[in-house]
């Protein structure tokens, strides 16, 4: 097998593991073994797998509430995933961050974030400690289209580029906002335009294209790491499911979820794959190890006790 | 023409919304998510359809959506702002503080701003730290807000269309694990209260306990524990909370010589110390010492078994009130 | 004399009006008999002249802290103002606002205020309820250079043009926020560019240049009433004295004081209709008249009661 | 080496943010016109100059500032930001109540956010409403968050520092209307202590009064002028509101018999209703009901002399103490 081929087999694979994970979840919360909210990033997979694989180590990535597979992608280890969700001791917070607000700073995965736009300002502060401790680390921060017209956003991406500070915006544009198209939201459509207009470096990408994500990241890695300051990319992608486990979906046009589950990753990736003579079995295989992967790590999970509630009042203050 | 519909907590904010949006052709409604979907509890389903461009989305931006109250409620409208989880008003908190308890106050009266926000809290189970939070006290430190917190259908109702009708900033803040309860009679049409005032939704003579939100409803499981063994519980629902009614309380605790305030908010700077530091301000002689019933100082942890380790439970209330009546 | 020459003179009474107002204060300031914190904008009147001719009664204005100059334009009786900075009933807000957070509706003067950026919203809310109301009334919003950092200024203008609401966004470019360069803020010094980026139609003006001012102003106004959404001009000026009295204004390089005073709009204006032939003494009289009506405004105001302090508590509800 | 200075309240709170940049090497200074300028009011001058791009300006985005301030301190900065006037927090709360504060908690003590904000607050002659009020309620609040309000030039250099030593995020009031008054004798170069504690700098038996920031000096003249009379009043000084002192009030209490709190907020959910609660909660005994004495809610008006009918004064507190020891 060539590169290429072994590249891709391993982003499938790297698809999968968050597909399964998240899918897992899902079935999970549908059977309330999880409860409360949970927002799934299905059909998102490729920009939080291109995006990561041009991470380094000590790079500091912050997230969103629909933060999994971001998460996944940093290499936290799913059982932790699971516990965190089902408020285990296994949990990588030990049940108190939650589906939506978890973190695991010892994998370079510095937190989801509940509120919107909250996460971008936070991402700069580690450029800036990046400033002062020699590490060359990076920040990148994700957010959805909709965390544009959040006020913190704008601030955050001012701040860095005034400063030539080393993050990379990305916004990950799933054409929706919970429930509510950003095009109706925007007289403008082409976000990327305002990270140009405060003078930072942006592009538009095709997320789906892993291709072209690391393309983008890895310049905007090069670019910060030289002290070249932020860079802003745009990624158009699409969510499968609702923006909640719940959710109607009544804001989709007729057709467009079939139309997206032509082009989402997991499904072009299989495509291409295909086409370049790999076998079916061995793409099977991708997704049959990732599922077996989540399910015994869930189950680890749901092993694993809960959490003590006589711990709860512990960690508030040093 | 008032009549009685069953409807759940969320039915009656909607029926309530709808009425405003008929009678009082100023009203606007807007908010995240409010307008084409119904908002994300579904309680401003079908409004616009019915109403048109006087309800619609916005952008996530509650900055915006704030301030752009404020501006065109001085200029005649009546805004109704959806503000989805009060946690996310902090990002806003500036327009609600600082420009809109302003307006009517620093202009000598020559401006009004005469918006209501909609907005829920509570704690529900796994919500995560960032959409749990009971925020009252903020908005009650802050003279010129005015602050209701409805729990039942009929209060739902009645207290959005007061606040709406209101000429002040007020803010309405209802609980999201109410909406899809079950249905409940309620009076719709009658004319619209002025805002102020309490419930009463038990009476005795033996412990004065005064509660408001969705927790209301532990402090009456406790209440009907007490009951069956004789005690005597006077719970005041504070539904308004600016104004407040010190009345109620005083003449409570005058007749029981006994208080607890309970609230799910967090225990320090919360609502019941102002209402402990009222009732013995005004000299009213208790035979023990007032108590508060409320969230251990604490973020809130999204594992349910850990909340419920923070959060006043039942149990806890009933031996609030048990070691008063006791003492 | 020709018409040019005629508004020219009118021009430089409406700007020297606003001086001599505020030259006014500033004495009363020093002399301790207006007490606490005054924004001046001495050197940037044409701005607020300019802007102030092409609207109409009805359109609403929304300015900062340094709003005195936007009153006077606006047509606020100036005893009204020297009585609410001197804490008089004569006042327009009866002393509750003071010099940086006073309103005159009944003018279209919807207020100053002194939080950086919070207008801008407010003034989106005016030009909304015009969508219900048939008045056809436009909102105006005016800041500084510095509020494009705050984020409540990128959302409203977010607002603005997604529902293309009539709101003219004016950004006076006085070159400092407080003590600090705006170009050391932002990188790229462009602030016009943030604003088209969002999909609103955006000019850079001189703002010395009533002309220039005028001409973005009307086609704003234009643009507004014929239903095409916000505008936004960023008009380039200088403030002549301290961000505050008292501002030891070492912030600027040597020499700039020097430039500003060279093109400051009075200056400027009564240069050109010098050359245009109007005689000294007919110059000399727009600044005459001008500190003379200020001069028996302070007076009078002076002479008013001060406010009762009995009527404190008075409309904090209805 | 500890050393006498003299120097008044602005200079010692920019003698201790010298200390901290020269003795913290992983502390950051910053804030709008904090460097280059020296700050509004001149607190940060020549640190720039001394520390280098350790102290710098930033855009006016307080969200932007203090999510920079959470981010670099969960990579080992330290970060010390100013926050011109506690006013402007408001457009920046969440990072604040929904950040900083949940950092540790949230993380399981994995993450923390060693930060501190510099602000100040108060009345000041024709300042205007979003430039005079009096906020640490809200904070106090928040759980997570620390609070400290110094007045004395000796307590603006030690609670400061105190603050940017302690690994929690930690919000340090100050008053503009202190940092130019005289010089007085402060110790430098002292071991910094750990948070909290209180002050008394007046003592006595007769009567308690709880208080703290820049209305001290009022309570401690009116304290003066019982004193001429023979009464003996026990100030405590509550420079610490977060991590507070109830032992130290308790004791007071429990010889005095009578409490009064004095603050400059506004009244209705002041944290003085949280001091009056603790102590009647305790079952502490007094002689009298407890009192209050504070803004009387409302916005603040410019004009100076009708700010000054709603602030607490002198007189006023005297009063209150007088009628609180008579009866
Ligand atoms: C400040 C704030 N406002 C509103 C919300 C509620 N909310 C949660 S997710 C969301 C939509 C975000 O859309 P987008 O940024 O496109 O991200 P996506 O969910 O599509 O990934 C909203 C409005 C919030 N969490 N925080
Ligand atoms: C939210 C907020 N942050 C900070 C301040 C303090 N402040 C008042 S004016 C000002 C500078 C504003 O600069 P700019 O927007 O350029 O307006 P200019 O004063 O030059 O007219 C600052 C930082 C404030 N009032 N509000
Ligand atoms: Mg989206
Ligand atoms: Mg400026």
């Amino acid at each position: 097998m060539n590169d290429i081929i072994t590249r891709g087999l391993d982003d499938l694979s790297a698809m999968w593991r968050i597909r399964a994970l998240e899918e897992k979840i899902r079935e999970l919360r549908l059977a309330d073994q999880v409860v409360g909210s949970v927002h799934l990033a299905i059909g998102q997979e490729s920009v939080a797998v291109g995006a990561c694989s041009e991470l380094r180590a000590h790079d500091a990535l912050y997230a969103t509430y629909r933060g999994h597979g971001w998460a996944v992608a940093r290499g936290v280890p799913p059982r932790e995933i699971f516990g965190e969700v089902l408020g285990r001791v296994s949990g990588v917070n030990g049940g108190r961050g939650g589906s939506a607000h978890f973190s695991a700073p010892q994998h370079g995965f510095h937190g989801e974030n509940s509120i919107v736009g909250a996460g971008a300002p936070i991402a700069v502060g580690a450029a800036l400690a990046a400033r002062y401790d020699g590490s060359g680390r990076i920040a990148m921060t994700v957010f959805g289209d909709g965390a544009m017209n959040q006020g913190a956003v704008t601030e955050a991406m001012n701040f860095a580029a005034a400063f030539g500070l080393g993050v990379i915006f990305i916004c990950e544009n799933n054409r929706y906002s919970e429930l509510t198209p950003i095009n109706d939201m925007v007289a403008n459509p082409d976000l990327s335009q305002r990270a140009t207009a405060l003078g930072i470096p942006a592009v538009r990408v095709d997320g789906n294209d892993l291709a072209q994500v690391r393309t983008a990241v890895r310049l905007s890695v090069e670019s910060a790491v030289a002290g070249r300051g932020p860079s802003f990319i745009e990624a158009h992608t699409q969510r499968l499911v609702g923006h909640y486990i719940g959710d109607a979906e009544q804001y989709r046009p007729a057709g467009e979820l079939d139309a997206d589950r032509e082009v989402e990753p997991i499904a072009a990736l299989t495509r291409t794959l295909l086409a370049s003579g790999v076998g079916q079995e061995t793409l099977d295989r991708c997704e049959r190890r990732a599922r077996e992967e989540m399910d015994r790590a869930a189950a680890a999970a749901l092993a694993d006790p809960l959490v003590d509630p006589a711990t709860a009042k512990e960690h508030l203050y040093a | 023409m008032p009549e009685i519909v069953k409807l759940n907590v969320g039915g009656a904010v909607n029926a309530a919304l709808a009425r405003a949006l008929e009678e009082m052709p100023e009203t606007l409604l807007y908010g995240e998510d409010v307008g084409k979907p119904g908002g994300v509890f579904g309680v401003s389903r079908g409004l616009q359809k019915r109403f048109g461009d006087r309800v619609f989305d916005t952008p996530i931006s509650e900055t915006a959506m704030l301030g752009a109250a404020v501006g065109a409620a001085s200029f005649g409208r009546r805004p109704i702002v959806e503000i989805m989880w009060i946690d996310f008003s902090l990002v806003a908190f500036d327009q609600i503080v600082n420009q809109a308890a302003n307006v009517r106050y620093v202009s000598e009266g020559r401006t009004a701003a005469p918006l209501t926000i909609r907005t829920q809290q509570g704690t529900a189970p796994a919500a995560c730290a960032q959409h749990s939070q009971n925020l009252e006290a903020l908005l009650l430190h802050v003279p010129g807000i005015r602050v209701c917190m409805p729990r039942t259908a009929q209060d739902s109702y009645d207290l959005l269309l007061s606040a709406i009708a209101c000429d002040d900033p007020t803010v309405v803040i209802e609980n999201r694990t109410l909406y899809a309860g079950t249905k409940q009679e309620v009076t719709v049409g009658q004319p619209i209260a002025p805002i102020g005032g309490h419930r009463r939704p038990r009476s005795g003579d033996d412990v004065t306990v005064v509660t408001w939100g969705a927790i209301t409803q532990k402090v009456l499981d406790a209440a009907d524990r007490l009951e069956a063994d004789g005690v005597g519980v006077d719970v005041i629902e504070a539904v308004w909370l600016n104004p407040f009614d010190d009345e109620a309380v005083l003449e409570s605790v005058g007749r029981t010589g006994r208080l607890v305030v309970v609230h799910e908010a967090a225990r320090t700077g919360g609502f019941g110390a102002e209402v402990v530091s009222r009732v013995v301000e005004s000299g009213a002689q208790l035979a023990v010492p007032p108590r508060r019933v409320a969230l251990k100082d604490s973020r809130i942890p999204s594992a349910p078994q850990l909340a419920a380790a923070l959060l006043p439970q039942t149990d806890e209330i009933e031996t609030a009130l048990r070691e008063v009546v006791r003492s």
